[in-house]
């Protein structure tokens, strides 16, 4: 467990049995996807050219796209601040993401959230908003409404170690827990709220002491592991499926870009350098490629192709990103109210 | 037919009416397994349609609310009680970061269309902390609709009319209004956008408006003020926001004199606001005197009765208020 | 540890080895005078003369008498809704509370706060208020002053079982655990909130779960035995004295009355007759009478003393309060802010 | 000797001076320990007073802010500082329903003297959830004094005096003041309750009253207005709560035409209120022409750049709607 948290450990290529290569592809695919995507957000956060706040989850890649692998377009997904990868592990759908945080009429939301408020319904992503902790509640409630509507739906709110400091984390377990209700709660632990690390905010590393305490079934494994965190939530999804209780797991890793912008080993003015070099080691899509280069799955040519098809999907969609249209003004004022 | 109801027997009703009519509605809250303090407006809910959809919660106002909400965006429509508004301040991020702004930041591809049903109870010696009437503050917030029935009809078909909006709804009900009594036919859902302020009875030489509770209060006045030679029209606002004020404009235009009353405290509130919306919508020489308006005592609510009698308006305060403008 | 939660056990006498008879008689003629205080009010409340709402604590007595027994005046005491016990505890102030309820100018809070606003800073007790878990975040908040004035102050928070289903409790145990902070916090499980049991709002019913979450040292103990809470108090208080370390402390009991108001066997609607039935025979103050008696440490006849002496100061008092004066009308409006 | 500052370092300098004079005043809220979101004015405190002294918290608004309470009541002088109204929210209960009410509920027995610095933060594209301007919502509460300044001389004198004030007060403060400059002398602390509006410019033929930020605007709409002949008085509310109007009253008096303008929600707030309260207290044959506001959008903050154009008040909306009135 403590190794979790020590950087040092699980820097190796990825266990690989019981994926075919088709799914291996499709994570490593995905995740790749979304580190080029954030990386040109990046980029175009530094020229200036993005003026929407973007919180950046580079090196949290393995998380989305192994909770995703494992859902129904019928399940209900919830984000926080930090969601461009839970978006683009569902849809793939650059454009939706990059004409958003644009603020173009093309966006996700029609260019009314940003970054911060992302929403795809059709595959269930329900949206993401940057109050810490709001959707945990939302989520409880999309679960609750499962339960009522007896579909086998499964709720996910995604959320920060931050968010757990917060109370609406907490009476949202105890909901969940005492009414039984189908959801899952994915808590990406990267040890860091904003310049704060988590030793400075709590007692303890640990989150899944929290649902401990609410009696939900738990566990914390390595976040930078899709294939581990792909079987473990099937396993998670298929019992919350069939029982209506809630699942708890927290996933540890890193994050390698500040908390909000571009820059890398700077923290709203934290510097964080040294630490930040050790957990690149963790690199997720790194120990995947390993796996898959060792195991002769793909060959590190074929690797490159993946790599240089995903720059030019971006270099494209980027593209009409930029050429998209705002928002027509009327939308200020004609979405505040249903015309129902 | 018509019947004679009471205000709680209207939003037991309406409540009825709701959970037989459509099954995405459900009710959740604090005391639903027990509503001894809503009095009769929920008497048997959870006995008739089940635990399931009337759902008891434990003191987690935030979490209850955000469920709530969560539901609601999953194509629920539920009703989110609390029993009074104090406790609901905890619940405010749900509401106004949350409910209120969804639809709008998600450039309309999602609705939050959740009912909170937010009961001012006050009076009774209970207090600073538990009689608050923070209405004032939910019409502030655009994309929430609120609403304040004063009488027994529109109680029960503004409840209905709330949870059919596809809008989130702040539902506003004072317990001092739930023994008054109105005439009632059967439901027939009304769009809550189409509701405007209601002309309680008309009248020529002064405009009073009244806001929930207050509007019993102006109709008593009124009675008060024929004996006095002083013919009142009372206009009851209903919809606190969006706010509709033709209807009050032209009865004004017609008067010339106008006083608001709001059982809310002064400082940016609803009263204020209406005096606001007539000024800027009519020509000074429309008027005859100042407007006015009748609020709260602005201070914490008392405990002792002897400081509670000061302490909330009584029909006497607008009679005499509304002499003075002539 | 279950057996606490069931009413057939800890029905005995006490032990009351270690304290001495003078002590003990202080415990017992303190929860005799709350217990007959608060059967006043109820006895009132049924004949209209007290509109206040008044939440009566009958039957869990021994829990402020037992941690008052342990705390000085410079120490900062909260309570909720309620307190009728924990101001009594440490003041026997039996006007103060009497005019207070009946919202006279010789209460504790000057007829302005009522049953559920008491106050009495010359013993350290700070306010109790009836938003329920308000005072929580309020004493951590006490014990972060405490820590500043390095003056060996301990806070002291009291709530009850539904006050930690609110996300403001567990917060404050976050923020004391982290920041080290010299509080108390003392958990009455008297297992309602209002008309629902625990087991109906949270998926146990033991509460000291979350400090150990939050990595807070802890203990549940009987709530009905006086001498057991005076010394765990004893060294709970020390510890926090000398660690500036929060310590939390679950006292298992029940409450005799109605949620609120003076009816016994009927709970905001919901009737409990025969659970109460076996509940009384846990009855804190006559588990301390046996010990006393069989001890030898008193007699029947000098127990009846205390008794008949505490009727006595109680009807007088009630009298006091009855023929005291209303607020000044003028205190609506001056009190709201200082003059400075 | 004076000195040109600006409005961050005004706020920087009434920190170091409340935290040199006054042992009994630390400051706690997220972001402390690095505080990038606010500018200058938190430079380096941490590192000057210590960790102890100037506290960073976890994410938990409701509990620090209520610690704060807790310690205030207890003889200290907190400040807790929310880097944005929007999450403060979560931490209302604390704010109105304790603090607020303290003194009164206790019979003047107890105080709870917090500071709350609540941070509008808005533009920037950040929407609906990181630009909300809620200061009409705590003006409505008695018992809190409301605070928001626009100059730089303000923002450190009001900050002083408002941590200095036996009640609890809400300090909001505009990230887009930050920049401005005023002339200052050295810190002579001021009794909060004895500040009244300021007027800012003098002129005859309409009174502008800003709130905040919105102040400044009114200094750029007022400057405009004079090459079209308009000699606009601006005055600056600085005060929310308790509010103070005689200035404003004798100014409008004087000018008889009456314009406010706020950056928040229209609905009750507090541009209606300033309308209301002129109403009242003057004849009407005192004004020559209806009273007007200028408010934000009443909508949601959106984030297209496109749509912020539109949604932010700017000067010339002020002079636009001054125009009118002649
Ligand atoms: C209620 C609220 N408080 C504070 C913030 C400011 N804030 C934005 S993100 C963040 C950090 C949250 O940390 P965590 O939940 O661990 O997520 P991470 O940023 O690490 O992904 C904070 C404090 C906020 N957006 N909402
Ligand atoms: C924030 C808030 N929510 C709800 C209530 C209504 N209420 C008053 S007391 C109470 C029960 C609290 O139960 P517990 O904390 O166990 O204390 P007990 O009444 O058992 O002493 C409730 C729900 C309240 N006063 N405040
Ligand atoms: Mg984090
Ligand atoms: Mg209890």
């Amino acid at each position: 467990m403590d190794k979790l948290f020590d950087p040092k450990y699980f820097n190796d290529e990825l266990a690989i049995e019981g994926f075919g290569s088709q799914e291996l592809t499709k994570f490593l695919d995905a995740m790749i996807l979304i580190r080029k995507a954030e990386e040109k957000l990046a980029e175009n956060i530094e020229n200036g050219v993005i003026k929407c706040p973007c919180h950046l989850g580079v090196g949290q890649e393995a998380i989305a796209v192994g909770v995703s692998s494992v859902l129904r377009n019928s399940d209900k997904v919830f984000g926080a601040h930090r969601s461009h990868s839970h978006f683009l592990a569902l849809n793939s759908d650059l454009d939706g993401l990059f004409s958003e945080v644009l603020g173009k009429e093309s966006g996700s939301s029609k260019g009314m959230g940003g970054s911060m408020h992302l929403i795809d319904r059709s595959v269930g992503f329900e949206g993401s908003v940057p109050i810490v902790s709001a959707t945990i509640p939302i989520a409880t409630g999309a679960a609750l409404a499962a339960k009522l509507n007896k579909k086998g739906e499964v709720a996910v709110a995604y959320f920060g170690d931050g968010a757990t400091e917060e109370g609406a984390f907490h009476e949202s377990l105890n909901l969940a827990s005492t009414h039984k209700l189908p959801v899952l709660y994915i808590c990406e632990n990267n040890l860091f709220s904003s310049h704060l690390h988590i030793s400075l905010r709590q007692p303890s590393q640990r989150i899944a002491r929290f649902a401990e305490s609410h009696l939900i079934e738990s566990a914390t494994l390595d976040g930078n592991n899709v294939t581990e965190i792909s079987k473990h939530c099937q396993k998670a999804v298929d019992k919350i499926r069939n029982t209506n209780r809630p699942y708890f797991l927290e996933l540890i890793t890193y994050r390698w870009k500040g908390h909000v912008g571009y820059r890398e080993d700077m923290d709203v003015g934290v510097k964080r350098k040294e630490d930040l070099l050790v957990w690149r080691n963790r690199d997720p899509i790194r120990r995947l490629e390993l796996a898959l280069i060792n195991s002769k799955t793909l060959t590190q040519d074929s690797i490159n192709d993946i790599h240089a098809s995903i720059d030019f999907r971006i270099k494209e969609s980027w593209k009409r990103a930029i050429d998209g249209v705002f928002p027509e003004k009327n939308n200020l004022l004609d979405l505040v109210y249903s015309k129902k | 037919m018509k019947r004679e109801i009471s205000y709680a027997e209207g939003i037991l009703e309406a409540f009825n009416y709701l959970l037989t009519n459509h099954q995405n509605v459900f009710v959740i809250g604090q005391g639903l397994w027990s509503p001894w303090y809503v009095g009769a407006s929920m008497k048997d809910l959870d006995v008739k349609y089940g635990k399931e959809r009337v759902i008891d919660s434990p003191v987690s106002e935030l979490a209850v609310t955000g469920a709530a909400v969560g539901a609601s965006i999953c194509g629920y429509r539920p009703v989110v009680v609390h029993p009074r508004m104090d406790f609901m301040v905890l619940a405010i991020d749900q509401i106004v970061n949350q409910a209120a702004k969804w639809r709008h930041m998600f450039g309309g591809k999602s609705i939050a269309p959740v009912t909170i049903r937010g009961i001012i109870n006050r009076g009774g010696e209970q207090g600073a902390q538990h009689s608050q009437a923070l209405h004032s503050w939910f019409a502030h917030v655009p994309g929430l609709r609120v609403v304040m029935p004063a009488t027994a009809d529109d109680a029960r078909d503004l409840l209905v009319a709330s949870v059919l909006s596809d809008d989130p709804v702040m539902f506003i009900d004072d317990r001092w209004c739930y023994e008054h009594k109105s005439q009632v036919v059967d439901i027939e859902p009304v769009r809550l956008d189409s509701v405007e302020p209601r002309v309680l009875k008309e009248g020529n030489d002064v405009t009073i408006l009244g806001i929930g509770y207050s509007s019993l209060l102006c109709l008593e006045a009124s009675t008060n003020l024929e004996k006095d030679g002083i013919s009142a029209e009372v206009i009851d606002l209903r919809i606190l926001n969006p706010i509709k004020v033709k209807n009050i404009l032209k009865s004004v235009e017609k008067t010339k004199r106008f006083v608001v009353v709001d059982g809310g405290w002064t400082n940016c509130g609803m009263a204020g606001e209406l005096i606001a919306r007539v000024m800027e919508n009519i020509s000074i020489s429309d008027l005859s005197a100042s407007p006015k308006r009748v609020t709260l005592t602005d201070a914490p609510a008392p405990t002792s009765s002897n400081l509670e009698e000061d302490y909330y308006t009584k029909s006497v305060d607008i009679e005499q208020v509304v002499k003075t403008m002539f």
